[in-house]
């Protein structure tokens, strides 16, 4: 019954910033109460203040600007919704007629029982429905994946799962990653090569489980959770590689998005899925999947 | 394995074996299953009724003094405490014919008083604080169960007129909505429960 | 542990994995996630030593005090220990949140350390019946990421390792008092002999399988686990204590072969941690040039 | 250690104090001899143990195990006081151990033992009671110890387990607990306070000192001592909670794991015979109020239905005379 536990000592701990030396350009990077702009001619945008006319950084981040809109993103931080975005939530509350999840932002959003498009897929009267039978559909602690329909005025989201893409996710492995890491694309839900589907939420709650037959897109929309069958080997492997390959770029402040996980998971098959847990080895695979991006833009 | 009581009354211990579980056997209170067999979760004698089509009920009773929780659709007694627009607040103090010795917690909303109209309800003209009603336990929350009078056996059974008097005289319900004190004759509204009759004792013709 | 909410899919997922003996992380149920160690990393306390188990950071320092020993065993030392949960390992802890963990962790420890065959007791002793050493272990726990008991073991183990005791001498004044003088050269210390201090392992019992390091998520959806202290005297494992914890029960032989895992892995972890100390100790020597700590 | 031999002390005008201060290793050695070792057939104690001990309250019971004493009371279960933030999916349960001021000798210990012997005893209660039927409930329970001679966890597991059944709370099983502590090579079972002080007191020293100096046979290896309880329920024979501390060897803890699951068994049917009597008893007292409550009924509905012949005042004149004690 032996163990591979390993005790390494913090000598010889991996020097993580010499991975970013190798970066070509580093934005300037603004920490606040720095002067960004002149105020005139520039409209004021988030992470910003006005003083004598100046337009200052009120956070240490990233400028970002659009067209007249100047504003700082920080480089971490809880996630800060925009409508549109696709989520992965964990619902924590069932209250009358609504849902409170957590979306690892500052405030927990909202699923109202009417952006739900409930079993029977048709649109059911929405009369006074008791807690009793909403927890049927939704219970504390699922997983949903699902998109912000609007953002009330204190901040807190309100999510919508209407398509079929969205819904109540079944067996798999979540991963929780710095919401900035995960790189805005046009889609979310990936069915990669190497065998699992990949859901990328915005909010830094990575979704990865077995592999989704064509027919049923996402989450089927649908609330049916089958817990019976088992999931086998082979997936079951490919799910922990995956995991442990996004923990790893995670780690290595790479972009997630699906052509630099598909890059990482290439690099980390020489290795064994247990292995992918040691610091040298994901320094290994950061690098490597770094130069293979670099020479991928060229 | 339970031991023979004086007549054919089962006594048996929590963790003993019942009976193995057949499809029209159902598992009453006091019992739970474990890989095929009903064990008894509670000390007790055990007894077996007949409910619906030979479908059979086992249940451990336990004489004297046991404790009851109130579960989801048990008759419960209780006292208004707090009445606002929108809920009441009670005290289960009876569970099902079981006194019980600390009360819980029990809320009432609007939506639960009445089957008919549910949303024109008026919790003012259903209940008075001090009132002690019967209700159905729908579920339990938090920290308080969800208690519902929207059947006509269930609401208000002994009300106190509202004008602070000396004498508390319980009034005498008058229709389904409206009680009135015998002494005073003040008429006030109350969501009342039409009380079965058939252990009360009719004095007066 | 701190609470995970998991919903029914992915603890049937997690079910699973443990039966397939491959977990979501690729680990067996034997297998431990990567630790890594640092010992002497806060300058003012006589002993110290940073453990991290993955997301788990536990940091341990000791302190030392004279104190008069206890009349029942006079010629023992004493060992008090504290743990300590920081609110910024989960919000969970803030309050009293933390006590009842702090609680329980503090017992498993006093109960793994009470046998003088498990701590050398008498290491500790200056003068019998009146003047002892007496060790603070203060354990602080900096991010909670499961299996807790563990890490907490190893770090305390790592730190008394590490423990410099300053030479003590001995002068008789004339009115029968003596008196202690303490040397305050750095280097003129004793060490504590530490072979035999137990180390605690959590075996933890998912569906019916008995697995080792459970992460937070494997803790949440596991009914019962039993943590056993292994201690090693000249090459053979003993067991100074244990408890089960999880409020679920277990049956006879699947304890029995919980006891052996555990058993096994303790023999493994208490060779691979002294020869993690060995191996540090060489390296540092005994000046130390900078500690990493938690910068780089 | 420092050798510094203790001097004449002057603050007590001449005399003087005892030559070394602390109690060699043979010096316990009278001590451990004056504990009658457990012969061939260890004299077996039978616990005395009984439910409903009090009135005011549903669920209480006493059991005297030797000379220890231990009452239980357990109330029904009331609202969660803290409200945690996430849902309970299991009823929480509490145990408060207190101490008679009388219980037991050395007064120092008693709050960090009874500390420990609370959340000792919480959990090993924690598997028997159903807690999914008490959802969002917490169930207090409090132990007194009104004398220690102990064994003061199993007794109280034991008497807890009653409490609880008595107490009408769902459990998936009777639970038994018993001690077992092995000390330089004897064993006792469930032993009294005067061993378990002894093995604290010496904590092995003698150990050491045998291991040092030789005497015991088996040189080199250590003295192995140590005390271990064990909580089980019978019927699918699972363990609840099996604590141990001092220093035992596989071997040996397996060893007195199973001894204490034989005493286990043993106690199961004196507790088995107690709970069925007391059911007895109170099913009888229950048919008996049944007959006099039908009683009752049948005289009510005997009155009612000669007022519905008679009409009101002829009903009132006919109970006037048959009154005997009314004046005429």
């Amino acid at each position: 019954m032996a163990t591979n536990a390993t005790i390494e000592l913090a000598l010889d701990r991996v020097d993580w910033c010499a991975l970013a030396e190798r970066q070509d350009v580093l934005p300037r990077v603004y920490t606040p109460g720095e002067v960004v702009m002149p105020e005139a001619g520039f409209m004021r945008g988030h992470g910003t203040f006005v003083e004598d006319e100046n337009i200052k950084a009120s956070v240490a981040g990233v400028i970002e600007k659009v067209n007249k809109l100047i504003s700082v993103r920080p480089l971490k931080s809880r996630y800060v919704g925009e409508i549109g975005d696709v989520v992965v939530a964990r619902v924590i509350e069932v209250q009358q007629k609504r849902w409170r999840v957590d979306t690892n932002s500052r405030l927990d959003s909202i699923l109202l029982l009417s952006s739900v498009n409930l079993p029977g897929g048709e649109l059911r009267r929405r009369s006074a429905e008791d807690e009793q039978m909403m927890r049927r559909y939704l219970d504390e602690g699922d997983l949903i994946s699902a998109e912000v329909q609007n953002i009330f005025e204190e901040g807190t989201l309100s999510l919508y799962t209407r398509s079929l893409k969205y819904g109540k996710l079944s067996q798999g492995v979540l991963v929780k990653v710095f919401p900035a890491l995960v790189k805005r694309r046009k889609m979310h839900f990936h069915n990669l090569p190497c065998g699992a589907s990949v859901i990328l939420g915005n909010n830094g709650y990575i979704w990865i489980s077995p592999p989704k037959s064509q027919d049923q897109e996402g989450g089927e929309g649908g609330f049916a959770q089958n817990l019976g069958e088992a999931v086998p080997r082979n997936e079951r492997e490919v799910i922990a590689r995956l995991r442990n390959c996004i923990l790893a770029l995670a780690k290595c402040k790479l972009m997630l998005y699906d052509t630099s996980i598909q890059y990482a998971y290439d690099e980390s098959l020489k290795y064994e899925a247990h292995e992918l847990l040691q610091q040298n080895v994901i320094y290994d695979i950061g690098e490597q999947t770094q130069a293979r991006l670099r020479d991928g833009d060229e | 394995m339970s031991s023979e009581g004086d007549e054919n009354t089962v006594v048996c211990l929590p963790g003993e074996r019942l009976c193995r579980v057949e499809d029209n056997v159902v598992l009453g209170i006091g019992t739970y299953e474990q890989n095929g067999y009903i064990y008894a979760s509670k000390s007790g004698v055990v007894n077996i009724e007949e409910s619906g089509e030979n479908c059979q009920v086992v249940s451990v009773h336990k004489p004297g003094f046991h404790l009851t929780i109130p579960a989801t659709g048990d008759v419960v007694t209780a006292r208004v405490l707090v009445t606002t627009p929108k809920f009441a607040k009670c005290a289960i103090f009876c569970v099902r014919n079981v006194l019980l010795e600390s009360s819980y917690r029990g809320l009432l909303r609007k939506e639960d008083v009445r089957e008919t109209e549910k949303d024109r309800v008026d919790i003012y003209k259903s209940f008075k604080p001090g009132d002690v009603i019967l209700a159905r336990v729908i579920n339990q929350m938090e920290q308080s169960f969800l208690i519902t009078t929207a059947e006509t056996e269930l609401g208000v059974v002994v009300a106190y007129a509202s004008d602070a008097r000396k004498t508390r005289v319980p009034m005498v319900p008058v229709g389904w909505s409206e009680m009135q004190c015998p002494l005073t004759t003040i008429k006030e509204p109350r969501k009342v429960a039409k009380v079965l009759p058939e252990s009360s004792i009719n004095i007066i013709k | 542990m701190a609470y995970v909410a998991l919903s029914e899919a992915e603890k049937t997922f997690i079910l699973h994995g443990v039966e397939e003996d491959f977990r979501c992380d690729g680990r067996s149920r034997r297998d431990y996630r990567p630790m890594e160690l640092e010992t002497g990393l806060v300058s003012n306390a006589s002993g110290s030593a940073r453990l991290r188990l993955a997301n788990t950071d536990i940091l341990v320092g000791i302190k030392t005090e004279i104190d008069v020993p206890d009349p029942l065993t006079p010629e023992f030392g004493k060992l008090e220990f504290f743990v300590d949960c920081s609110a910024n390992a989960t919000p969970e802890f803030e309050g009293r949140g933390g006590s009842d963990l702090a609680q329980e962790l503090v017992l498993a420890l006093e109960n793994a350390y009470e046998s003088p065959l498990a701590f050398d007791y008498r290491t500790l002793c200056l003068i019998p019946g009146q003047q002892c050493w007496k060790l603070y272990i203060d354990i602080l726990i900096l991010e909670c990421g499961g299996n807790l008991h563990d890490a907490v073991s190893l770090a305390a183990k790592a730190a008394l390792h590490n423990t410099k005791l300053p030479r003590v001498t001995a002068s008789l004044l004339d009115a029968g008092v003596t008196d202690l003088i303490i040397s305050d050269n750095p280097y003129d210390c004793t060490r504590l002999t530490i072979d035999t201090v137990p180390l605690l392992v959590t075996v933890c019992k998912i569906g019916d399988y008995c697995l080792v390091d459970p992460s937070a998520e494997e803790e949440a959806c596991s009914t019962v686990s039993i943590v056993v202290s292994v201690s090693m005297r000249n090459g053979e494992a003993f067991l100074s204590g244990s408890h089960m914890t999880g409020g679920g029960a277990m049956h006879r032989d699947t304890m029995r072969n919980c006891l052996n895992l555990g058993l096994s892995i303790g023999e493994q972890l208490n060779t691979l941690l002294a020869k993690v100390l060995k191996q540090e100790e060489e390296r540092v020597g005994p000046k130390r040039p900078k500690t990493v700590g938690f910068l780089k | 250690m420092l050798r510094v031999t203790q001097t004449k002390n002057a603050l007590l005008d001449g005399a003087t104090i005892a030559e070394d201060l602390y109690t060699t290793p043979k010096d316990c050695e009278e001590g451990f001899e004056s504990l009658e070792l457990p012969g061939k057939n260890p004299k077996k104690l039978s616990p005395l143990l009984r439910a409903g001990v009090l009135t005011t309250v549903r669920g209480s019971a006493y059991m005297e195990y030797g000379n220890t004493k231990v009452m239980a009371i357990v109330a029904p279960p009331h609202e969660l006081m803290r409200a945690t933030a996430r849902r309970m999916n299991m009823g929480v349960i509490n145990c408060f151990v207190n101490f008679a001021a009388f219980a037991t000798g050395e007064l120092e210990s008693v709050p960090e033992r009874e500390k420990h012997l609370g959340s000792m005893l919480s959990k090993a209660l924690e598997p028997v009671v159903c807690r999914t039927e008490f959802l969002n409930f917490q169930l207090d329970i409090r132990v007194l110890i009104l004398d220690d001679d102990g064994c003061l966890l199993s007794t109280a597991i034991n008497c807890c387990g009653v409490a609880l059944v008595e107490c009408g709370i769902s459990t998936y099983d009777l639970v038994t607990a018993s001690t077992a502590c092995i000390y330089r090579d004897n064993v006792f079972l469930n032993p009294t306070a005067k061993e378990e002080e002894l093995l604290r007191k010496h904590r092995g020293g003698h150990a050491l000192a045998g291991s040092e100096n030789s005497s015991s046979t088996t040189t080199g290896a250590p003295q192995e001592h140590g005390l271990i309880t064990t909580a089980s329920m019978d019927t699918f024979d699972q363990l609840a909670q099996c604590q141990q501390c001092g220093y035992l060897s596989p071997g040996t803890y397996v060893k007195l794991l199973d001894y204490t699951l034989a005493i286990n068994k043993s106690l199961r049917q004196i507790i088995r015979r107690v709970l069925t009597a007391r059911i007895k008893e109170q099913h009888e007292l229950d048919v008996r109020e049944k007959a006099e409550s039908a009683l009752e009924d049948q005289r009510l509905a005997e009155i009612i239905e000669r007022l519905g012949r008679q009409g009101l005042d002829e009903f009132i004149q006919s109970t006037i005379k048959e009154d005997p004690f009314v004046k005429r």
